[in-house]
């Protein structure tokens, strides 16, 4: 979606070579290349998964470390995108919140459109101290809202780091749940009951 | 062990196989071998399953002498490490019983003459659940049960 | 037809540590095929002996809950080399094989 | 059959380091008392492993790949004997361990499926459709690619890992899959690096390997191909290149294609040195 604006900008704010580097990189080029002669669509995973917005275009350019203006600025663009919930209605429903958590399934090729895209949340974090299978990617979570509390402001940092951790952070590991659609809102706000409700696991 | 073999007597063939038994013609253990223990083996229930193998009424002594060895934790329920050492004199059986699988009785295993009693194998668990062995010894129950964490694995598989 | 099995007799002293693997599905009969979504009808071992030289020494029955590629291990004494053991498998589709091996 | 001193061996410095971890964990924490502590699972985990690691079923596939390499097949009729993996016609022992590398006869950089997919198009006459139509066996369908991989990998135990980098073709393949490695693309936007380029994390409870680091990629690439206790079936390094695409939720890189071969030239450049221990049990 933002690529043309986003690439328009920093050439002409920063005068920084985006599209053009790209062009110019010649690794990622060649692998850019490869990648769309060599990958073939299947299920819900097609082609357009190739294309790449702005912020992976940066991304990828500038392994993960673009000059700290194009940060700013991309991510400026990625947290005035993300959309809060409906009267600042931030929690819904741990116990389903906590089956999110522990799904990482969805958006692969094999699972087919009918199934319900994860949070994935275990893979990367720890939550509940009775989930012993928590991965390390991602900061330990455990009892999230007993320590942090529940101020309007860490409710709506947390939902934009769950709708789109780039807003925050513009080359991190975690996926924009929110932004690209894989979560919508009511699932969101299910995972930050999961964070922030008193009876959740989490919190126990 | 007895009440199988009174059990597959009673059901289908049983006439004929009663009499190839008093032929001589059969072992016992050949005929327990051509039948296998379908109500032990689908009872969807612990006690079902004990019913089948002919334990259900006896009451079986927990045994430090039986052994089960695995692991407290299991990377992934599609195989589960199991090792069991029967120490009690004269066992002649050995079942495994994995309670909250669809269908417990995971294994029968009879042994004779020179082979030891006891027996490595890896089953699958459907979830966390203790695991129960059982061993037949001079007429005998004996058990011994060990819980068995089943983990979920990456990526969501 | 069935892969061959791969059966390790190991001596040690004179006892022997007889390990054995086995090619087979072993269908639940409770999974669902990714494509069809169709149930996988059952098929999996429900029964397998050893003989030592012949003679029997194990009748085993085993259910759907034996993993996929079963692997057992078993201890035999007062084994010695030239000792033959014959391991035969029948699952609920009649389908059977039998395998042996010789200690070494 | 013969006897193993090798797998004993490994089986028993698994062992030793379970102990080890297990031994760790009793220091760090009284055992038993409610949840495992992260050591506690990790021990356990250890321990899980080195019961499994024994007897691998991976043995099985081996065994029926060594039958279908002897065996005349397809229209016609030729067995594999004549194929050239790398070390000439019919040598088969350590050729695994060379490869990719570049093949003048089909003017390509190849892996060692590619290669075999080549033999079995040229001496044996399988289209290359048939052979890439459904390469990954499943539970109704045994793959014959797997098996013949599983006897090949085999005969490269104890051999060590040295793919060819002499060629300009060889070394813009590793370059590529160097490049692929990094590539975020997708709606997660993961690339390779986003699970495998830190040490000692983990997704779950596997841990994943830095494949930015030597030493990593040395200890994964000489497990692979391998069982997978998780699916039950042998798997090769086409299937796990095309499973972590799977995962990273990226459309699906064809069977044998440019792309696959290069980021398996990647890892098997950057694992040069390191003896083969495969087929190994993975999750």
């Amino acid at each position: 979606m933002s690529i043309r604006i986003s690439v328009a900008i920093c050439a002409l704010l920063l005068g920084l070579p985006c599209a053009p580097a790209l062009a110019d990189d010649a690794a990622l080029r060649t692998a850019l290349e490869a990648a769309r002669r060599d990958f073939e669509a299947r299920g819900p995973a097609g082609l357009d998964r190739l294309d790449l917005d702005a912020v992976q275009t940066v991304c990828n350019r500038w392994a993960n470390n673009p000059p700290s203006e194009l940060q700013s600025l991309l991510q400026a663009e990625q947290l005035a995108a993300v959309k809060y919930p409906e009267g600042g209605n931030y929690l819904g429903d741990w116990k389903k919140g906590e089956a999110l958590a522990q799904s990482g399934r969805g958006l692969t090729w094999s699972d087919g459109a009918k199934v319900a895209t994860g949070g994935n949340c275990y893979n990367c974090h720890e939550l509940a101290s009775t989930e012993l299978a928590y991965g390390t990617l991602g900061p330990s979570l455990a009892r999230y809202g007993q320590r942090r509390g529940r101020s309007p402001d860490l409710l709506r940092y947390t939902w934009a780091k769950i709708y789109n951790a780039k807003a925050s952070s513009l080359c991190s590991n975690m996926p924009r749940f929110g932004h690209s659609g894989a979560l919508g809102e009511a699932q969101i706000r299910h995972i930050m009951a999961y964070l922030f409700d008193p009876q959740s696991p989490v919190n126990r | 062990m007895d009440e199988l073999r009174r059990h597959i007597l009673k059901s289908g063939g049983g006439a004929a196989l009663a009499l190839l038994l008093g032929a001589g013609l059969l072992r016992p253990t050949r005929v327990l071998a051509a039948n296998w223990n379908a109500p032990a083996f689908e009872s969807k229930d612990v006690a079902g399953a004990l019913r089948g193998l002919g334990a259900g009424a006896a009451q079986a002594q927990a045994s430090a002498d039986l052994k089960l060895d695995a692991p407290e934790i299991a990377e992934n329920g599609a195989v589960v490490p199991l090792e069991i050492v029967s120490k009690i004199p004269n066992t002649s059986a050995i079942a495994v019983l994995i309670e909250k699988n669809p269908q417990p009785l995971a294994g029968h295993f009879e042994f004779s003459g020179p082979l030891l009693p006891q027996v490595s194998l890896r089953v699958k668990m459907a979830e966390t659940s203790m695991v129960r062995v059982l061993a037949l010894a001079g007429g005998k129950y004996y058990s011994s049960s060990k819980e068995i964490k089943v983990t979920a694995g990456g990526c969501g598989g | 037809m069935a892969d061959p099995m791969k059966i390790r007799a190991r001596l040690a002293g004179d006892v022997a540590d007889l390990r054995v693997l086995m090619a087979h599905p072993m269908e639940t009969g409770q999974r669902k095929d990714a494509r069809s979504g169709q149930p996988i009808p059952p098929h999996f071992i429900q029964k397998f002996s050893i003989a030592l030289n012949g003679t029997h020494v194990l009748e085993a029955q085993t259910g759907m809950a034996v993993s996929r590629n079963p692997v057992f291990g078993f201890k035999l004494a007062g084994i010695k080399a030239g000792d033959k053991f014959t391991i035969t498998w029948t699952d609920n589709h009649g389908e059977t094989r039998s395998d042996e091996t010789v200690v070494a | 059959m013969k006897p193993s001193s090798r797998k004993t061996g490994r089986r028993a410095q698994k062992l030793l380091r379970a102990g080890a971890a297990v031994a760790a964990a009793l220091a760090v924490a009284g055992a038993g008392a409610g949840q495992p502590t992260a050591a506690e699972t990790q021990a356990e985990i250890e321990r899980y492993r080195a019961m499994l690691a024994e007897d691998n079923p991976a043995e099985l596939y081996a065994a029926r790949g060594e039958e279908l390499w002897n065996t005349p097949r397809g229209p016609k009729q030729a067995a594999l004997a004549g194929c050239d993996l790398g070390l000439g016609p019919g040598v088969v022992a350590g050729a695994y361990a060379q490869t990719p590398r570049w093949f003048a006869d089909a003017g390509r950089v190849m892996d060692i499926e590619a290669r075999l997919a080549w033999c079995m198009e040229t001496l044996q006459g399988f289209s290359a459709a048939d052979i890439a139509a459904r390469p990954f066996g499943s539970e109704d369908h045994k793959s014959d690619m797997e098996a013949l991989v599983a006897y090949v990998v085999t005969a490269s135990r104890g051999y060590p890992i040295a793919p060819s980098q002499k060629l300009p073709q060889e070394r813009a393949a590793y370059a590529l899959g160097k490049s692929l490695f990094a590539l975020r693309a997708g709606p997660y936007d993961f690339s390779c690096q986003t699970c495998h380029s830190q040490d000692g994390k983990r997704i779950r409870l596997q841990e994943l390997p830095n494949l930015t680091r030597r030493e990593d990629v040395r200890r994964a690439y000489t497990g692979w191909p391998a069982y997978r206790v998780s699916q039950g079936e042998f798997r090769t390094m086409q299937w796990r290149i095309n499973d972590c695409f799977r995962q990273q939720r990226f459309p699906q890189p064809k069977y044998l294609s440019e792309t696959v071969n290069a980021l398996i030239t990647y890892l098997a450049v950057e694992a040069t040195g390191a003896t083969y221990n495969g087929p190994a049990m993975k999750r």
